[in-house]
């Protein structure tokens, strides 16, 4: 038994490190908010080339997925850097149009692998495709049917301002339909909601990094403000949810890892996904998101708090982490939708 | 014991409540952190003076209704409960104007009040400084001596509002060889636009800019606009934050109002099946109600003569988290529309994440829960 | 406006806690568990001879009530002392009774005020009626029915040991029926969990005077434990919570009495209730009990926690209000049942 | 990354549960902490022994398999499945015995462990003292030095099934005169039974005498009855405590186990309207997951040579503060029944709720894990 992860799939998370620690997310993250997505999307082009795109994307289609141990390690690094743009969304995309097949898939799933930016809404998630003005495509899924969506519709702010909301308007020709889109549907909103938990748990390590610098350095009534007992015990527990959700994640990545190396074929085009509603993958990846949404979130509350006034502000690049980390619980499944699923099973 | 309100509190309420009827807006006015909501709610409180309501508790002479406690809890119960706009003049009506009632002279109180009553003057608090957050002893911007008055140098910061305010006051060190760091500290009133005065909007999280960094520059401040004797700047400040103060940070019709939005809401959005949430809107409720009847029972004592004192941590305490969990439900309620920002839930989400920050944290609230109302050791902390 | 206690209030209170510090409760509680109620009853008797009863018995009965705030201090009272035996359930004996009037109430009623001990079930709470072995009487209502139940029935152990729960067994005459024994059900069932939490509180107070006393004196690692920063913080959290549940309770007192005197004859005969389900009172009710219930509750956490390993044990007089807390939180309405009511209103 | 087990971890939990399928009595027995209980509870140990499986991790010499941590965690959650009875060996066998194989003598192994495992004799463990309980370094209670042997005398309390048990082990002052409280100690093993000792049982909030505390007035223990040297003691005390303990303390199985029961109590008698407990059911089965998958984490780090250290300190904290939600959350489930004492959450909820207090109180974890997890300055506490 060996649930650690490989030399590789260490070495590739701090290679991403790497690079995104010398990419200045924050620069890009303030371009992005300002509708400049020219920085973004160079980003998203050099995270391509690394490799993780294709983490989602078949073989056949030019990609070396579907690997989701490495698209967890990938998504923790993307949510410890707060990459924008609709992570969850593209690596999603990849797993439901590798599941629909056909032209569509040949068409889209080549470009996802070398850095395409694709947003999506699935039937039974939020109505929201976020960043669908920075995306090339905008898939829906409604009634077993796949469209690309004619436009982005009106935007709407987000909480998190490198972030806009779009409700897809309406119509579009089908391009794919059937049970083998609303498996692959099912299929991808796990997967959406397996990458927004591995983002909200990096999002969540780097909130409590900061926090515990900051702490260090700080001082009140002459002494470190993280020397208080108090400071010290909410950080103590900011570690521990953050702790106890990391192997719910991973835990959820063996478990799609192994419900789709099953059916392999389905990998090379339109076939049943292999899991059921309610079936392990499913529920696995809901309790890790629950867990890792809630820690993510509960470490922005330590860290507005322990920062006290200016973490209340725009003034730290930390505001950026702080304001994403409600809207990555939420997405993708509700703590309360996702308790229900884990039940469900 | 007993809830009854005496005739005189009634007669304020329904005065109020009719007044409110006629003259709340109907459309919500834009976010009183942004330039334009500013404005508008400059001429709110212009119409609220000309009722004679934006002060209930001031002496009548300077444009108030000299209401007691009860009488300002009744009118914010009613004021909250009609919708009406938050109050942009809350820091010149609520910590400056206790201050000149209590230390200034009458020529202060007839030059200051009014005009801060009708919003022609907005007053923005000058306290913190970047070193200095709970730990107000550290302060560092001074004020020198010159002739016929003070020169204001250094950096205060977190001051709310202040982008748009007109004065500040705050709080300055004039002698620092004074034998402790409390001591020789002066209290005083400044313009700012002066000369000398830079003020730098800081956004909060959600963009808007709800405080400024204020540098000072050899500010000239003249003689009368000291409140009280130099060096005494410490002891006046913290009586203003003493037991009125602490009863009347956050008024409980705040919170009446806000468990009426969120239970309306629940009742219109909520899945009635969904009982976590429905637990949560019925602790929203109970929460209200319970600090209401707190702060009546603590406003009783109070007019009977009793000292308050660190009760009024308990207080805060109980509103900074009672207020974000509030808000919590609300956006739970709303599913994915909760991340939609410029929402007045989602404004009022930001707002109170402050709640456990600010006047005072709530590490030392517990801190003073602990010590003076438990009587434990005082620890390093 | 005055919602302060009246100095006849406070001294009422004082006088009772004189009374039961003088009386050993732990030594009456042991007796009590023991199955002896000797010395139980003869404390009853004494805190009858206070009026205590008497609070819930009209005068046309020979008692001085209702007055719900009294019932309330005294309550409290009971509560710190940790008075064993079916207080809220004797209480809302008396006010049902009034309520049904008739030849049961004629028998009961002065009974209730000079110290008789009546259990209770009603219809829509919990099966079991505490301390029926102990009591004079033990009434029942259901399907808008009176009677006296014929047996206590099998007892069953509580978690609590000086409290003994029973199934009253079925049968036994109906003593008094119709619409106004339901009203009369209904007030009463408010007054057992008004009455509940107030013991509910006043357990609460004295597992926190007696923690904070501890951890004044207890030392580790060379310092009071009282002067860890996670102690005072828990200390000062249990503090809040029942400082914020007490102005609940006078409230909810405060509505019952406007409730009643509003519906006077109601005291001197049959007459119905003057509050529906959800109105003023019951809601008002319900809030105490919730907020009192989980402060006692709490508290006896925090209490047991911060006594350390002493605090498990039976050694300490304390763990007879470590033991009830929890009962106390669900008697007469558990937490849920409570916020349900609260905006069923 | 992977789950997979080695073929020998799966056989023996395929051996295991088809033992455990034969074995396990249909009826519960009477509880642990009770005279009758303690009895059927040692004849559970002898059956287990029988089988060899009451101390899978031992080397097979002493009546083990000699299974690795995976195995280990494989036993217990096939044991938990089956509802197998509480482990009345378990302060032996998961506390005493490792110090033995890791600092005892073969002479000392080979008379200790077997009846260890047999449950013949059942040890008790005598470490806190009245005054040390979280402050080890207090212990007073001392070993003064005979002909042939030690006299043991002083106080030691909170000794959990000393009242049925027939022997004890623990740390006693053997040179009072050390320059730091931590030496000078020495690790010893006595019978509950010799002349001079007493031992007087402590009801648990229950009534249930689950520890005692033991009076030692010279009572003689030969010098074999002494683990590694004198003046040792606490140093392998400490290794005791350290990593592999940390990570056997509570197997992930209980908890797999505790709340399958559950969930199954959540399907037969929740109301599946009730949102808010079956929020709690599936955080209880969330928390299981996630406390298994850690584990195997660390487990495997530990096999592949890493010291885990601190880490047990997030162990232990979480467990701890899980058992009690689970247990409060069926209590809640049994609505009325909840208050019955005398069932087996009823029972499982007073175990619990000693989970945050012993094996080091969980504000000591939460400061080690603060500050050797995470770095933070020593405060004074």
């Amino acid at each position: 038994m060996r649930f650690l992860l490989t030399d590789e799939q260490r070495e590739f998370g701090r290679s991403l490190d790497a690079l995104l620690a010398a990419a200045d997310t924050p620069a890009v993250l303030r371009a992005w908010a300002a509708g400049d997505h020219g920085p973004g999307r160079a980003l998203w082009g050099r995270l391509a080339d690394a490799g993780v795109f294709a983490l989602a994307v078949p073989e056949a289609y030019g990609g070396v997925g579907p690997l989701p141990v490495e698209a967890a390690v990938a998504c923790v690094e993307l949510g410890r850097h707060a990459v924008p743009g609709p992570v969850a969304e593209t690596l999603a995309a990849g797993v439901l149009l590798a599941g629909a097949g056909g032209p569509v898939a040949e068409e889209w799933l080549p470009g996802i692998a070398s850095g395409a930016v694709v947003s999506l809404t699935l039937e039974g998630y939020g109505p929201y495709a976020p960043d669908a003005d920075a995306a090339d495509a905008m898939l829906t899924v409604t009634g077993g049917e796949l469209r690309l969506a004619p436009g982005p519709g009106k935007p709407m702010a987000s909480a998190d301002p490198a972030r806009r909301l779009f409700r897809p308007e309406p119509g579009g020709a089908p391009v794919a339909k059937g049970p083998a889109v609303r498996a692959a549907a099912r299929a991808a909103g796990d997967w959406a909601a397996f990458a927004t938990a591995a983002l909200a748990l990096g999002c969540g390590e780097e909130l409590l990094r900061a926090t515990v610098a900051y702490v260090k350095q700080r001082t009140q009534f002459g002494v470190p403000v993280g020397s208080f007992q108090a400071v010290k015990h909410r950080l103590a527990d900011t570690l521990l949810g953050l702790e106890f959700a990391r192997p719910l994640l991973y835990g959820a990545a063996v478990e799609l890892a192994s419900g789709l190396s099953g059916a392999g074929e389905a990998e090379a085009g339109p076939g049943p996904a292999t899991e059921a509603p309610g079936t392990g993958a499913g529920a696995a990846v809901a309790a890790a998101k629950v867990a890792a949404g809630e820690a993510g979130y509960a470490a922005a509350r330590t860290a507005l708090h322990l920062h006290g006034a200016v973490g209340y502000t725009e003034e730290l690049d930390l505001a950026w982490w702080l304001r994403r980390a409600r809207p990555l619980r939420d997405a993708w499944g509700t703590p309360s939708a996702c308790r229900a699923r884990v039940l469900a099973g | 014991m007993d809830l009854e309100q005496t005739a005189r509190t009634e007669a304020l309420r329904t005065e109020a409540r009719a007044w409110l009827r006629k003259h709340v807006p109907v459309r919500p006015l834009p976010s009183l952190e942004t330039e334009e909501g500013f404005a508008a709610h400059r001429a709110w409180e212009a119409e609220l003076y000309e009722g004679r309501w934006s002060a209930v508790s001031w002496p009548e002479e300077y444009g108030g209704r000299g209401a007691d406690l009860f009488g300002w809890l009744a009118f914010e119960e009613e004021y909250w409960a009609a919708g009406a706009p938050g109050r942009v003049s809350q820091n010149g009506v609520s910590l400056l104007a206790p201050t000149l009632l209590a230390h200034g002279t009458a020529e202060q109180r007839a030059r200051v009040l009014p005009p801060m009553a009708s919003g022609e003057v907005i007053w923005a608090q000058a306290w913190s400084e970047p070193e200095a957050g709970s730990d107000l002893a550290a302060l560092r911007s001074r004020a020198v001596r010159t002739e016929g008055g003070w020169l204001l140098s250094g950096q205060k910061t977190w001051s709310s509002r202040a982008a748009f305010a007109d004065r500040a006051f705050g709080i300055f060190r004039t002698d620092p060889g004074a034998a402790k760091p409390h001591r020789g500290l002066t209290y005083l009133m400044f313009g700012l636009r002066e000369p000398g005065v830079t003020v730098r909007p800081i956004g909060r999280l959600d963009g808007k800019p709800a405080f400024a960094e204020i540098f000072l520059d050899e500010v000239f401040v003249p003689d009368e606009d000291i409140i009280g004797e130099p060096g005494q700047g410490w002891r006046i400040a913290m009586s203003a934050t003493g037991d009125e103060r602490g009863l009347t940070l956050r008024s409980p019709g705040r919170f009446l109002a806000a468990a009426d939005r969120l239970t309306a809401l629940w009742r219109r959005a909520g899945d009635p099946a969904d009982t976590a949430l429905r637990d949560r809107v019925a602790d929203a409720v109970i929460g209200a109600r319970a600090y209401q009847l707190f702060t009546a029972a603590s406003a009783a004592r109070f007019a009977a003569g009793a000292a308050l004192g660190p009760e009024s941590s308990l207080n805060k305490v109980f509103w900074s988290r009672y207020d974000i969990a509030l808000h919590e439900t609300a956006l739970d309620l709303l599913g994915p529309d909760a991340e939609v920002a410029d929402t007045a839930w989602a404004e009022g989400y930001v707002f109170a994440l402050a709640g456990p920050i600010y006047a005072g944290t709530n590490e030392i609230q517990r801190d003073i829960i602990a010590e003076r109302l438990l009587g434990l050791p005082k620890g390093r902390r």
